[in-house]
């Protein structure tokens, strides 16, 4: 498979970059390619030019600082798999880097294009659904944070403009007593998500669940946040009822479409499962 | 349609060349560099087969651009075995009886030996998580998993 | 692949009959959509653009119409070949105008969509997906004209 | 068994590290994208998009103004030659380009041909084709109906989309013990269409030399003689006649049945080639390998057993239909169109059995490949296997148990079944005995019965299959009329070294390495000096090629065959040299010597040197022969798998903890390639078992057209094997072995499929289609209320 023809820019800076993004026609920003190359050969995307930021430095920032972890755009999934401050304090992002596509692919995916895709099948958006994180989207004008709860419009469609790039994501420092987990189910290594869901919890001094953030992969025409799941469990001891009512308030909030991965109601049942699965996980983790 | 001007080191040797912007790194290397130990077997990064070592780092070379490659160090099957011999791992697949058809071998070698140089004592369950982007359809994998640990086991001999 | 919808509106069905049985307001509706010329009674050359993110398809080839003004009902019947060997879509879609008082109108749409191609082989679902995105792109560009008569006179 | 040679002889039973291997270690493996010729152009196909309609028309004009794109071939071109169709292994009819009708998505329809793979990529695209289409036929049963559209329409009076009709068995007798058993069991079920995902897809490299009318195609194919005698059929009246093809197959990546077709895309390689006087290379990118070549299985079985109530088997009846796609593209024996499929009477010593096929057309590829099964054994195995559990589950009788009290006795062999066979050798018993020794059978039932208490879902499943293998003796088996013996050619050179050629050829089955140990058994020479050399139709003898594990059997024999020829022309040399008679020589594999003067004697390299120095008088000199061997009887290979699953009360998932196979392959040649067959083979089991399918939507859409969906299980999907063997020879082959390639193939499925349906009996469960996707299992697990 051979992809179609188009030109190649590799801005050495962020401004070079917005320059050739504003100036050039029908751009397509591409950082690992991961996503982007398989549908040029597949032929499905024929962009005329391909701005590859990849060789712009700065932005492969993955270290807290000032109450945020900062992914930056150029970050690969083996990197996060390979990070210390990773591993002790986002389990959940372990989690998820693990879990998609596979180790080879993993080298060149970045984070940030993983949810700059806006492939409601890819796995990093429910987590960073389920952490608030925050999107930094870089244009002409310069950056804006967007909240990533208002990121994902539907199949491939994101807030982010055309002329700007996903610079970095930032993910809220997690507050003392708090996991998370992310939990997904694929038919075999490599392949998008069947159902997914992204749980991340802090306790309160009483046991209790002081916040939850709920995301799911793969359940409708877009990432989804399930608000309901996340205030069922809120201010609730965490006991079987209580995971059992948001997991199932987690099903309710999906428009799965039925496909070689199962029924619609077979993938409305995994939210609940993996939702329920992905709680008892988080809360482990959160020492509760 | 542009064209770029491109260097890329490929087993210690650098080649110049002057390549389109679609050009797949893995057509730079069989086609263009006639090494054609780097095989395609899938076209949508799920086999393995086109495994390189780009900067030391293991990639599915069917989902890279040759310009992509610009400056880079690339490393294929070819360059595994020096003068003295194969390498451990090289020894391995022919001790484990790791290959059959040999089609996904080049692959398997590449990232294989990444893996052992990342982590020299891998266990069985490490062992098939790195190689679960490289199919192969012979040897149902058990043999190869056998074939990394002796070359783990013939490494470690050294130390 | 079959696909059911609908959707009640606040506006009188005469309305909604008279915008829905004019093929060219019709087409100003459909994202994407291009109507040419007149090829023989009720059918028209035409044209569709898809562009969802990255993914880009473009289909050439003709409406027609067939409306049934007793039953206010109007069949369009759209054929389509991908640009640069991306397929067929084929789509038949009956909408029905169901007066439910004076003021209030129920549309049903029933829609027969077959795509062949590579488009229609990616075992993800996503015709559905950017099917029912059409539609409901359709059915919110609907609401707004009708909401905005004097505009349209 | 201990080795009869000596290690450094390295013949049978050794497990010799591969000859082949330092080059594929290496990079140095020639496979078909790896050829390159001067002036060589390139070959990309337009294909359908719509799975059935009329082509209305072909615009090439905007193809050919890319640069580098030089022609277009249509279905009209050839027609031009008489090209456009070609016959089919099976005597059916396949289209090589269409001049007016397309029968499946992904059908070819027309050849661009290029500078490059990229200009030819991009004149694919561009070349703009109008379809008319029509609403395709999908389901086999559908497809049968009267009021069906009759597909084939280009056949002169088909009037339905019926191809054939196949039974074996006594209907009557058949019907009576049906009528008059204590139990019937019954169930239906799909042995779904599936593909061999070769990682090597399909390819060649066709070279016409106009000024000599010579033809030289290197291609990815596992029969190349019979593929010459193929293209000589199809093209001898443009000028190509037998002797002025060759072909050559290289190394291959993997072929597993899918490399024994001809398909269009080789055609229109050689046509293009022929037509433009240059080289043409074709080398298919991974979804065309998916959704244009043949596919395999694909049977949809009604199966029925009678027995006592005590769980004796008395009859088996079977109703089959077969999904063959728009043409019986078959790779099977003509006198067999379904195969080996008599061969479900299985393990177990029944009184009669029925079984019919009816195989159908409708708008998919067409095929029925042998695709690691020695032709439609995979289907019947799994047909029976699956049933005689129904039966277990059904009078409360353990599955092993029930099987154990209906093998066929060891001491029944030479063996005939109800439909026909005459079954080698076998010894059921003790690969059951073993296996169930390996895995420890009665600790799992007790844990099974504990988990079971605590609500867990555990199963073990039992299958002891027979294979047939080895096609075959040729008062039964030809494909197009040619009997399907094989053959081998031995040469020693004077300084004790030889070359062997056969008539097959390995795609990674490491025939240099087996054949020379044969060469080594026989002979005496050490098999590292045994060059082995197969695939070029211009050296090696004739022979029918590798497939249906039939190598060993046949090739393998001639092997031998010829290996003793020649050690019987070295006796009367050593005789001469020893000036003894040769009643008087005493032969261990290397070395003639004196009956009670061991210390007088001549090596096989001495003979061989003999041969060309210093003859008896009289004898003809060299040391060769040739040998084409037509076997007696079939092979009989057999064994016990035995499965553990888990299952996943909240998903569905189904995870496989151990797998134990003990195959009985009769005599082994290397221990350790047989150990790497049944591994392979068993992955190749689990695939289907549980992940891989080829579907197809209402519109006929493929819907696993490449990896992403085609789910080919990886190092974490695939269990750590456990293998084990008995030995039980083969009575007619030389070298009393049996062949292996496909048992683990044909027995894993069906293992894997007892297990969760033995999870699941409690339940009331009885069976679980293939591939048990974890969707499938909930659906059962809700359905019965215990889904988490």
């Amino acid at each position: 498979m051979i992809p179609p023809q188009f030109d190649y820019h590799a801005p050495g800076t962020l401004d070079e970059a917005l320059g050739l993004l504003g100036s050039l026609d029908d751009p397509k920003v591409m950082s690992g390619g991961q996503s982007l190359l398989p549908m040029l050969k597949l032929r499905l995307a024929s962009p005329a030019n391909i701005v590859d930021i990849g060789r712009i430095p700065g932005l492969d920032t993955l270290a807290e600082e000032d109450g945020f972890l900062r992914i930056g755009a150029l970050v690969t999934e083996t990197d996060l798999e390979q990070s210390e401050v990773v591993a002790e304090r986002y389990p959940i992002l372990l989690d998820t880097a693990k879990v998609i596509a596979d180790p080879l692919v993993r080298n060149r995916a970045t984070i940030c294009g993983n949810v700059a895709h806006g492939d409601p099948a890819n796995d990093h958006p429910a987590t960073m659904l389920a952490l608030g994180a925050q999107v930094v989207a870089t244009g002409p004008d310069g950056a804006r944070t967007i909240d990533v709860g208002e990121f994902f419009f539907g199949l491939f469609m994101t807030a982010l403009a055309e002329d700007e790039i996903l610079t970095e994501i930032r993910i809220p420092a997690p507050a003392a007593r708090s996991g998370g987990a992310y939990v997904k189910l694929e038919r075999k290594v490599g392949d998008y998500a069947v159902a997914g869901s992204a749980v991340q919890l802090a306790l309160a001094g009483d046991g209790t669940v002081a916040s939850a953030g709920i995301g799911l992969t793969n359940l409708g025409i877009a990432p989804i946040r399930a608000t309901a799941a996340e205030d069922a469990l809120t201010g609730q001891a965490p006991d079987d009822d209580a995971i059992a009512a948001a997991a199932q308030a987690a099903a309710d909030a999906t428009e799965p479409i039925a496909d070689r991965r199962g029924s619609v109601e077979y993938k409305k049942n995994m939210a609940r499962v993996l939702t329920a699965r992905a709680i008892r996980k988080a809360l482990a983790r959160a020492g509760g | 349609m542009a064209t770029h001007q491109i260097t890329v080191t490929v087993n210690g040797a650098a080649h110049a060349a002057t390549v389109d912007s679609r050009l797949l790194l893995v057509h730079l290397i069989r086609d263009d560099l006639a090494l054609t130990g780097t095989h395609i077997g899938c076209d949508t990064t799920h086999c393995g087969a086109c495994t390189v070592l780009m900067d030391g780092v293991p990639v599915k070379s069917c989902t890279v651009l040759a310009v992509q490659a610009d400056g880079a160090e690339l490393g294929t099957v070819e360059g595994l075995a020096g003068a003295d011999g194969m390498t451990p791992l090289q020894e391995g697949f022919q001790e484990e009886h790791g290959l059959q058809c040999g089609f996904c071998t080049p692959g398997m070698l590449m990232t294989g030996t990444a893996l052992l140089e990342s982590n020299p004592n891998p266990s069985e369950a490490e062992i098939r998580e790195a190689i679960s982007g490289n199919l192969c359809r012979c040897t149902g994998y058990v043999n190869i998993v056998k074939a990394v640990e002796y070359a783990a086991g013939k490494m470690g001999e050294g130390d | 692949m079959k696909i059911q919808d609908g959707f009640t509106i606040d506006a009188p069905a005469a309305d909604v009959w008279a915008l829905l049985s004019d093929p060219a307001r019709v087409a100003t509706l459909l994202p994407g959509a291009k109507m040419g010329d007149r090829i023989e009674d009720n059918t028209y050359s035409g044209g569709m653009f898809v562009k969802v993110g990255p993914l880009a398809v473009a289909y050439d080839g003709t409406v027609s119409f067939q409306l049934d003004e007793a039953e206010r009902s109007v069949e369009v019947r759209a054929r389509g070949r991908g640009k640069r060997g991306m397929g067929t879509a084929d789509m038949t879609m009956t909408s029905q105008v169901v007066a439910h008082g004076d003021t209030r109108t129920e549309v049903t749409i029933d829609s027969d969509v077959v795509v062949t191609g590579i488009l229609a082989q990616m075992g993800r679902g996503m015709i559905q997906v950017v099917s029912k995105k059409m539609l409901q792109e359709f059915v919110g560009n609907l609401t707004t004209a009708l909401a905005q008569p004097a505009e349209e006179g | 068994m201990a080795p009869k040679t000596s290690a450094k002889i390295c013949g049978m039973g050794h497990s010799m590290k591969r000859k082949e291997d330092p080059r594929f270690l290496q990079g140095k493996g020639n496979y078909i994208d790896d050829f390159t010729l001067p002036g060589m152009l390139w070959l990309d196909i337009v294909r359908s998009p719509i799975a059935y309609g009329k082509i209305k028309n072909i615009d090439s004009s905007k193809a050919l103004e890319i640069p580098g794109v030089l022609a277009v071939l249509t279905g009209k071109d050839l027609e031009a030659y008489n090209l456009h169709w070609m016959p089919t292994l099976m005597s059916d009819t396949q289209m090589v380009l269409p001049t007016d009708t397309v029968m499946y998505q992904a059908q070819e329809v027309a050849g661009v041909i290029a500078t490059s793979r990229y200009a030819a990529a991009d004149g694919v695209a561009a070349v703009e084709v109008e379809y008319e289409p029509m609403k395709p036929v999908m389901d086999p049963f559908k497809a049968l109906e009267d009021d069906a559209p009759v597909l084939r329409t280009d056949k002169e009076g088909k009037t339905d989309n019926h191809i054939w009709h196949w039974e074996a068995g006594d209907k009557e007798a058949t019907d009576k013990i049906f009528d008059e058993a204590d139990v019937v069991v019954r169930e239906k079920m799909h042995v779904p269409r599936i593909h061999v995902a070769s990682i090597e897809t399909c390819g060649c490299l066709a070279d016409f030399n106009p000024v000599e009318g010579h033809l030289t195609v290197y291609m990815t194919t596992q029969a190349p003689h019979a593929i010459r005698t193929v293209l000589a059929l199809v093209a001898g009246h443009v000028g190509l006649s037998e002797e002025k093809i060759r072909v050559v197959s290289p190394d291959i990546g993997g072929g597993f049945g899918g490399k024994v077709p001809v398909y269009p895309g080789y055609v229109i390689a050689i046509a293009a080639s022929v037509v433009l006087g240059t080289p043409v290379k074709w080398i298919e990118d991974r979804m065309e390998n998916l959704q244009a070549d043949s596919f395999a299985r694909d049977y949809h079985m009604d199966a029925e057993i009678a027995a006592n109530a005590d769980g004796r088997i008395r009859a088996l009846r079977i109703k089959t239909i077969a999904d063959h796609g728009y043409s019986d593209a078959q790779a099977a024996p003509s006198k067999w169109p379904a195969g080996l499929f008599s061969i479900c009477t299985g393990s177990y010593d029944l009184e009669q059995a029925y079984a019919e096929v009816d195989a159908v057309y409708t708008n998919k590829p067409p095929g029925g490949v042998a695709y690691r099964c020695s032709f439609r054994v995979t289907e019947a195995v799994h047909c029976m296997e699956r049933v005689v559990d129904t039966l277990a589950h059904k009078i409360g009788k353990d599955p092993a148990q029930l099987r154990e009290e209906n093998f066929i006795p060891k001491e029944a062999f030479p063996y005939h079944s109800p439909l026909g066979w005459e079954y080698d050798s076998g010894d059921y018993q003790a690969a059951m005995d073993k296996a169930k020794e390996m895995i420890g059978y009665d600790d799992l039932r007790r844990e099974q019965a504990e988990k079971r208490a605590r609500g867990e879902l555990m199963g073990i499943g039992v299958c002891s299959f027979t294979e047939v293998l080895g096609a075959g003796p040729s008062k039964d088996f030809d494909i197009l009329g040619i009997k399907m013996f094989d053959s081998a050619e031995v040469r020693v050179h004077p300084t004790g070294k030889a070359i062997a050629r056969f008539g097959t050829k390995s795609q990674g089955q490491g025939h240099e390495t087996t054949y020379a140990q044969i060469i080594a058994e026989e002979l005496g020479l050490p098999a590292a000096h045994v060059q082995v050399e197969e695939g070029d139709t211009d050296t090696a003898p004739y022979g029918l090629g590798t497939y249906a594990s039939r190598s060993t059997p046949t090739a393998g024999a001639a092997g031998a065959m010829a290996a003793r020829a020649i050690r019987d022309k070295a006796a009367k040399i050593a005789a001469h040299l020893l000036e003894v008679s040769e009643e008087d020589l005493d032969w261990e594999p290397g070395t003639f010597s004196v009956k009670g003067a061991p210390d007088k004697s001549v090596s096989i390299q001495d003979c061989a040197f003999a041969a060309y120095t210093n003859l008896p008088p009289g004898m003809e000199p060299g040391m060769e022969a040739t040998n084409y061997y037509d076997p007696p009887n079939l092979t009989f290979p057999f064994g016990t798998y035995i499965c553990v699953v888990d299952i996943d009360r909240g998903t569905g998932e189904v995870s496989v903890r151990r797998f134990v196979a003990v195959d009985d392959c009769g005599n082994i040649i290397n221990p350790m390639i047989v150990q790497g067959q049944i591994h392979g083979g068993l992955t190749q089991g689990i695939g289907p078992a549980l992940y891989e399918e080829m579907t197809y939507d209402e519109d006929g859409n493929n819907q696993a057209g490449s990896f992403m969906d085609y789910l080919v299980p990886t190092a974490v999907e695939t269990p750590a094997w456990e293998t084990g063997h008995t030995v039980t020879p083969s009575p007619h082959h030389p070298l009393g072995a049996k062949g292996v390639g496909e048992s683990a193939t044909v027995g894993a499925p069906p293992a894997i499929a007892n297990a969760v349906v033995d999870a699941l009996a409690h339940l009331g469960v009885t069976h679980v289609e293939i591939p048990i996707r974890p969707d499938r299992v909930w659906e059962i697990l809700r359905e019965k209320g215990v889904a988490e």
